[in-house]
């Protein structure tokens, strides 16, 4: 076994390491704990290069898929194992990870600079990096359910990271139970899985539960087994991902500080939802039904937040419905079977969303934590590179043409097509809710960098901005590269020979059968996302981008505005339903607990103690006192002759004590002879 | 050699009788130490530096520390003026300690194995004390150290300050 | 060469000037130096025997070393007994010690 | 054919030659040039004169031999330390001179050199101050016992090669068991003076004392613990590493020949240098932690509370005149030769070095380096209070000795030595990171200096 399996532990352990030696630092330890953090997260991202090294070398041909396994503990006969797996997927996502990691750790270097608990934040960052590392590479359902609940965990505190404040606080606990909801059904359909397969492991040499011979026995079941445990494991994966209806803990996870919405609300947490799926794929295709719900509730998240985002004003807000809508593309790509798709949606995504967050981040940064758009404006002659990183950023995410989001999104669209074609009726849905959400995509972008870039300064904190440190452009430069250049990667057949190959497909899925492109559907998404913009730009400009003026479509269409604005009222709706369920329940139970199981145990239990010791003090009083005064005045009496030989001198003692000692050696020496 | 040894033994007897008798508790603990000091030379005598090392750690650096700290504390030096440092009944005493002196040296005496000298003194290097200790002597070497805790935390507890409104306190 | 014999009368000497000590003497520190040189006593015994009687094992330099390390624990304890006898009769007297009740 | 066994032949020559001048380089030993004979001369000259003298008495009465050797080894010490001592009054008042900016010492002989001995004649010809109701002979036994146990530390030091009093198999329980009489002795001083600030000076010196004398031994205890003995003479000698250098079977050029050279000067260094315990993570620790307890158990700043001038005048030796002050003044500067020697010994190699100077010469110059940083210490830290000075010894130095106990154990047990090296620094450091921040807490804050 190749060096790099039997250590791929190493990558997720040097960050754990260095959050638990970090946790140690005092408040002060501010150079040493970003040294050791940073410094931890580039070995492990030289390590994931390793990795993704060995799986390229390794894979010419055919896909190598390599698996460590080992025995946790045994209990009788059965015993859990635990394992981490080498496949293109994780050392895709490794590399993902580590890279994105490691940017946004030295921008935190930048952002945090300030914060008075700096020491706090990379050790949290670091155990985030650390466990995402480990869900990556987890070859076993145990250690990935456990992977998976370190990140929420650590998601939780870093969105809480300024927990002081009462928004902040809210926004965690949300989060954790928002996620918490999707995490039961996962969690029952792991232990469903796990009992229909007997196993832990996913690849085990042709034992592991994702391998042909146990998929054969599920599929062999019939009936609902394999799409019941498919949707509950995907009931998970909306609560991670943010999809319709468990959406609604991501846009206010943006109270963490930036860096975190970029690395953990952006570009990897959030995207294990759309891992997992990937993880589970061979078990999702066991029923197609599994697939077609995944693209359904993808299409329609991916339509729904994007609708959203149009409206609204908090600059980390549209991104985090951004965020929840392409979250949702990819979720389409997988569920339309384009594996390979959803998976490159992921890839691309995580760079250019996080070059958008630590873009918004530098922006926040400059302006004095304003986060609304409304009073940014001009910023583009005042942060030049922001400004440059940030467009490039747009345009991916929009999906024109060089950039990465195009092809990953064309590829989405070209799966979701033939899906439709395949199917028909209403198979057609997600290519067309694709379609109009690559609109609203391009459309809102347009309008934001109008807001933030164009225009006049629209407050004091505006006028002041100042471009960022080195510390945070370094990496919005290197995200811009890859934002530009990743999607080259995934460059379809046929069309220029020389890269030709599409490289990314043959790494990921190399047996897996690839869509001949489609010209036809490149042209109509690049027709739609530059008629967007244009519309965009004729929107928002001129008067609109004064200070005080309303946003043009809030003066065409009020009541839509504002129903878009409030998020469709979900959070509303959660509030008078669920909510208030619980809380009446609760009510209810205190009040039984309180009025009802008081009165019978307690009071009655009281009674007949008391009852008791009225009993029991009778007998004492007349029985035992008196019996016990007459003892002791006896022993009293006796006592008094006793008194010579203890006078309490203690010399007087020792005296004695001598003298019996030399009495009984003569005693000894007239008895011995 | 016999010459050594009736120097320390002039030397501890002399001290030793001194340390009991006299009135002065701040000379008394002089004598004391060097006693002690005899003591420890009487070990070198026998062979047994690392006892003899032990002793001048233990009695001189900490025990004669401690008592003379505690007649610090007490300040109770020559006692009080006309009142004998003897307690009543003294006399009784020293015929007691007399009588037992009288007795052990009539049982060493002429005992045959007290006439033995060994051919050659023996001797005893540090580590093999210590790999005793960890070996065969194990179990009483841990209830020493857990003696002594106790000692310690004891001592402690005994010499803290009472609760400040009890009567009959310094103040 | 001075012999077994020497020593343990030697030490018996002291143990018997210890023992005067602790019977005689007012003072409670002094009574536990008497302790403390009957103590010292014992352990010229151990040694001498150890010295003189084969084999030499050890046993009798190990004995005196815990003997030593008693002795200490011993005058830590009584030394602090007698601080806070002192504090609570401001006497050290062993003859003014000799109630109960305090 | 020929050829081959022409060449077989040629080969033999060269290899005999090599060796012969590798024998030869080897004997010297000192990469730096000189005679081995030289060397050796001057390293043992002391040893040797030593050695004559001795072999003179054969013959003669056992007692007049032991006398001799008595002397022998009594006379140089109380020539040389005492020597030191004035030298070092001398220097510590000029440094002090120099960190406070002014002259020091400069009238008595060329720069101030023969102050000492000025000094010396002054305190001869002082009057004994004894005060009307101290108790006479306490107060006269005090600093005699001081001067004893100053003096009688020396004698467990191995000051050289082959130079040592007395090779006791206990040498380092000895020096403790010696260092703990000058406590006995500074409280009868402080007592029977009969002034309440001497009594104050006594008091605080013990509580000092007693409690860093626990770091002090546990410090002292890892270098034992690594070495398996008590003795002096074999805790130096185990700080010499064995490296051997191969010697190569051709040179074939110049470079080849700098390169061996260089190898055998590196082996040198490593041989002597490297080997000293300070250089390993339970020695470095050790060595700190000695340092500090030291330093207290000298009563030198910054923990000289026990004589703060401030507070209590000159704490036990307030009421000490003339010739019994200088036995005081005397018997703390023995002692703190004493135990920088002791530190030497332990940590810093003994006499160990590169053969560059006698090993007594580095012996002299490792505690001169010890001492001068010392009198540097003294110059430049303000003095602790006396909850600072027991927090210190209890929070900190205790705990951080017995985990480096610990981690000595554990660098014995630890099969590979950079393994063993790196788990015990790691150790270490975050162990002393901890305590650091659980004594001083949160209450630490930058110090903020205005120059005038």
């Amino acid at each position: 076994m190749p060096w790099i399996v039997e250590n791929l532990w190493l990558i997720p352990f040097l960050p754990f390491l260095a959050a638990g030696i970090t946790a140690l630092f005092t408040r002060e330890k501010r150079i040493p704990a970003a040294f050791l953090v940073i410094g931890a997260m580039a070995f492990s991202f030289l390590l994931s290069l390793c990795a993704g090294a060995h799986v390229l070398r390794a894979g010419h041909g055919g896909m190598i898929r390599e698996a460590f396994n080992f025995t946790w503990f045994a209990y009788g006969d059965s015993a859990v194992r635990l394992g981490f797996v080498l496949d293109p997927l994780s050392a895709m996502m490794l590399f993902v990870v580590s890279f994105v990691s490691l940017l946004i750790f030295i921008f935190s270097v930048g952002y945090m600079d300030h914060d008075e608990n700096f020491t706090r934040f990379f050790c949290f960052l670091s155990l985030f990096a650390g466990s995402m590392l480990a869900l990556v590479i987890a070859n076993s359902l145990l250690l990935l359910f456990m992977a998976w609940e370190l990140v929420g965990l650590s998601s939780y505190l870093l969105i809480g990271f300024w927990f002081h404040k009462p928004s902040a606080a809210a926004a965690m606990k949300k989060a954790f139970i928002t996620t918490r909801i999707g995490d039961i059904g996962f969690f029952i359909g792991l232990l469903w899985f796990y009992t229909e397969t007997g196993t832990s492991l996913f690849y085990d040499g042709g034992q592991g539960s994702l391998e042909s011979a146990k998929l054969g026995l599920i599929a062999a079941m019939g009936g609902i087994t394999a799409l019941s445990i498919s949707l509950l494991i995907f009931c998970g994966a909306m609560g991670k991902s943010g999809q319709f209806p468990l959406h609604v803990w991501l846009p206010d996870a943006m109270e963490g500080p930036t860096p975190v919405s970029a690395l953990i609300h952006a570009a990897t947490m959030v995207a294990a939802g759309v891992f997992l799926v990937g993880r589970m794929y061979p078990l999702f295709e066991v029923d197609p039904a599994a697939l077609r719900t995944v693209a359904y509730v993808g299409a329609f998240t991916a339509l729904f937040a994007a609708t959203i985002a149009m409206a609204q004003w908090d600059i980390k807000r549209i991104l985090a419905y951004s965020t929840v809508s392409q979250l949702g593309y990819m979720m389409l790509g997988l569920g339309v079977g384009g594996y390979v798709a959803g998976l490159f949606h992921l890839f691309t995504h995580a760079f250019f969303k996080a070059l958008l967050f630590l873009g918004s981040g530098s922006i926040i940064h400059a302006c004095h934590h304003e986060q609304d758009i409304r009073k940014m404006g001009g910023l583009k002659d005042r942060m030049p590179v922001t400004f440059v990183t940030y467009c490039v950023g747009a345009l991916a995410l929009a999906g024109v043409l060089p950039f990465a989001g195009f092809f990953s999104k064309d590829e989405i669209l070209l799966d979701a097509q033939h899906f439709a074609a395949k199917l028909g009726g209403a198979a057609s849905v997600p290519f067309c809710f694709g379609l109009v959400g690559a609109f609203l995509t391009a459309f809102y972008m347009t309008r934001q960098v109008k807001y933030v870039f164009f225009g006049k300064a629209r407050s004091h904190a505006t006028e002041h901005a100042r471009e960022s440190s080195w510390w945070m452009l370094g990496p919005l430069a290197a995200l811009g590269f890859m934002s530009v250049f990743a999607g080259f990667l995934g460059f379809p057949n046929e069309v220029l020979g020389f890269i030709g190959l599409n490289k990314f497909h043959h790494f990921l899925a190399p047996d897996l059968h690839a869509h001949a492109p489609s010209g036809w559907i490149m042209l109509g998404s690049t027709a739609v996302v530059l008629i967007a913009i244009f519309c965009g730009w004729k929107i928002y400009q001129g008067a609109a981008l004064e200070a005080g003026a309303g946003d043009p479509m809030e003066a065409r269409w009020p009541e839509v505005f504002r129903w878009l604005n409030n998020k469709y009222y979900v959070d509303e709706f959660y509030a008078k339903t669920f909510v208030w369920f619980t809380h009446a329940l609760a009510r209810a139970i205190h009040f039984f607990d309180r009025y009802i199981l008081n009165l019978i145990f307690i009071w009655g239990s009281a009674g007949a103690v008391y009852v008791l010791s009225l009993i029991n003090q009778l007998i004492d009083e007349t029985a035992i006192n008196r019996g016990f005064d007459g003892g002791c005045s006896t022993l009293r009496r006796g006592a008094r002759w006793n008194r010579w030989v203890q006078n309490g001198l203690s010399q007087h003692y020792l005296r004695i004590t001598s003298a019996s000692i030399v009495l009984l050696f003569i005693l000894a020496l007239l008895l011995g002879r | 050699m016999k010459f050594v040894f009736y120097i320390l033994a002039t030397w501890t007897m002399t001290s030793g009788l001194l340390a009991v008798t006299m009135r002065n508790m701040m000379h008394c603990a002089a004598a004391l130490i060097a006693f002690f000091a005899g003591i420890a030379g009487i070990f070198f005598s026998l062979h047994a530096d690392f006892l003899g090392a032990v002793q001048v750690i233990v009695y001189v650096g900490a025990i004669a520390v401690l008592i003379l700290f505690a007649i610090m504390l007490t300040r109770n030096l020559t006692g009080q003026e006309g009142v004998s440092p003897f307690s009543g009944g003294a006399a009784w005493g020293w015929a007691a300690s007399l009588a037992v002196f009288c007795a052990m040296y009539y049982s060493l005496q002429d005992h045959p194995r007290c006439a033995v000298i060994p051919e050659a003194s023996p001797s005893l290097a540090v580590d093999e004390i210590g790999r005793l200790l960890m070996t065969r002597y194990a179990v009483p070497f841990e209830v020493i150290s857990l003696l002594l805790t106790a000692a310690l935390v004891g001592a402690v507890v005994l010499a803290l300050d009472e609760p400040k409104n009890k009567p009959g306190l310094p103040k | 060469m001075p012999t077994l014999a020497d020593y343990l009368t030697l030490a018996a000497i002291l143990f018997c000037i210890g023992l005067a000590g602790a019977l005689t003497r007012r003072n409670a520190i002094i009574v536990l130096v008497g302790i403390e040189m009957m103590l010292n006593a014992a352990n010229i015994n151990l040694v001498a025997f150890w010295h003189f009687l084969p084999p030499a094992t050890g046993t009798g330099q190990i004995f005196a070393l815990f003997a030593i390390a008693i002795a200490g624990a011993e005058a830590a304890v009584g030394l602090a007994l007698v601080i806070a006898v002192y504090r609570h009769f401001r006497s050290v007297s062993v003859e003014d010690i000799a109630g109960l009740k305090g | 054919m020929w050829k081959l066994e022409q060449l077989h032949i040629f080969h033999k020559y060269r290899v005999e030659i090599c060796r012969q001048r590798a024998q030869c380089f080897a004997q010297l030993e000192s990469p730096c040039g000189g005679g081995a004979f030289m060397y050796e001369f001057i390293d043992q000259f002391f040893v040797k004169i030593g050695r004559r003298i001795l072999e003179q008495t054969q013959g003669w009465d056992p007692w007049a031999a032991a006398a001799v050797s008595l002397i022998l080894t009594i006379v140089p010490i109380l020539l040389v330390f005492p020597t030191i001592f004035a030298l070092t009054t001398w220097a510590e008042r000029k440094l002090l001179g120099r960190i406070q900016n002014r002259m020091g010492p400069n009238r008595v002989g060329p720069v101030g050199l023969f102050q000492p001995v000025a000094d010396g004649i002054k305190t001869l010809t002082k009057e004994d101050i004894v005060p009307a109701r101290a108790d006479h002979f306490v107060h006269t036994l005090a600093p005699i016992l001081t001067v004893i146990a100053a003096f009688l530390a020396l004698t467990v030091l191995p000051m050289g090669r082959n130079m040592i009093p007395a090779d006791l198999h206990i040498g380092v329980l000895f020096f403790f068991a010696v260092g703990s009489i000058s406590e006995v002795a500074i409280f009868l001083a402080g007592w029977s003076s009969r002034n309440k600030y001497s009594l104050l000076g006594g008091m605080r010196a013990i509580a000092q004392m007693v409690s860093y004398e626990i770091p002090f031994v546990l410090s002292a205890l890892t270098a034992v613990m690594i070495v398996g003995s008590l003795s002096t003479v074999k805790i130096v000698e185990a700080q010499t590493l064995g490296w051997v250098v191969e010697d190569p079977v051709v040179f074939t050029g110049f470079g080849e020949r700098l390169w061996w050279f260089l190898e055998r000067v590196w082996y040198h260094f490593g041989n002597h240098v490297l080997g000293w315990h300070v250089f390993q993570p339970w020695g470095f620790f050790g060595f700190m932690i000695f340092f500090i307890a030291a330093l207290a158990e000298l009563n030198r700043s910054p923990f000289d509370i026990p004589e703060a001038e401030s507070e209590i005048v000159a704490g036990h030796h307030t009421e000490y005149s003339g010739f019994k002050f200088a036995l005081f003044f005397m018997a703390e500067y023995i002692s703190m030769m004493a135990i920088c020697g002791l530190g030497v010994t332990l940590f810093l190699g003994g006499w160990n070095g590169p053969k560059i100077l006698p090993s007594w010469g580095w012996f002299f110059l490792k505690i001169f380096v010890l001492m001068f940083v010392m009198i540097w210490v003294r110059g430049t830290f303000p003095r602790v209070r006396v909850d600072q000075l027991m927090g210190f010894a209890w929070k900190l130095l205790l705990p951080m000795s017995l985990l480096n106990i610990f981690a000595a154990g554990a660098w014995h047990h630890i099969p590979s030595r950079p393994l063993a090296w790196a788990l015990t620094a790691v150790f270490l450091g975050s162990a002393y990171q901890i305590l650091s921040v659980f004594v001083a807490g949160r209450n630490i804050q930058k110090r903020m200096y205005r120059y005038a």
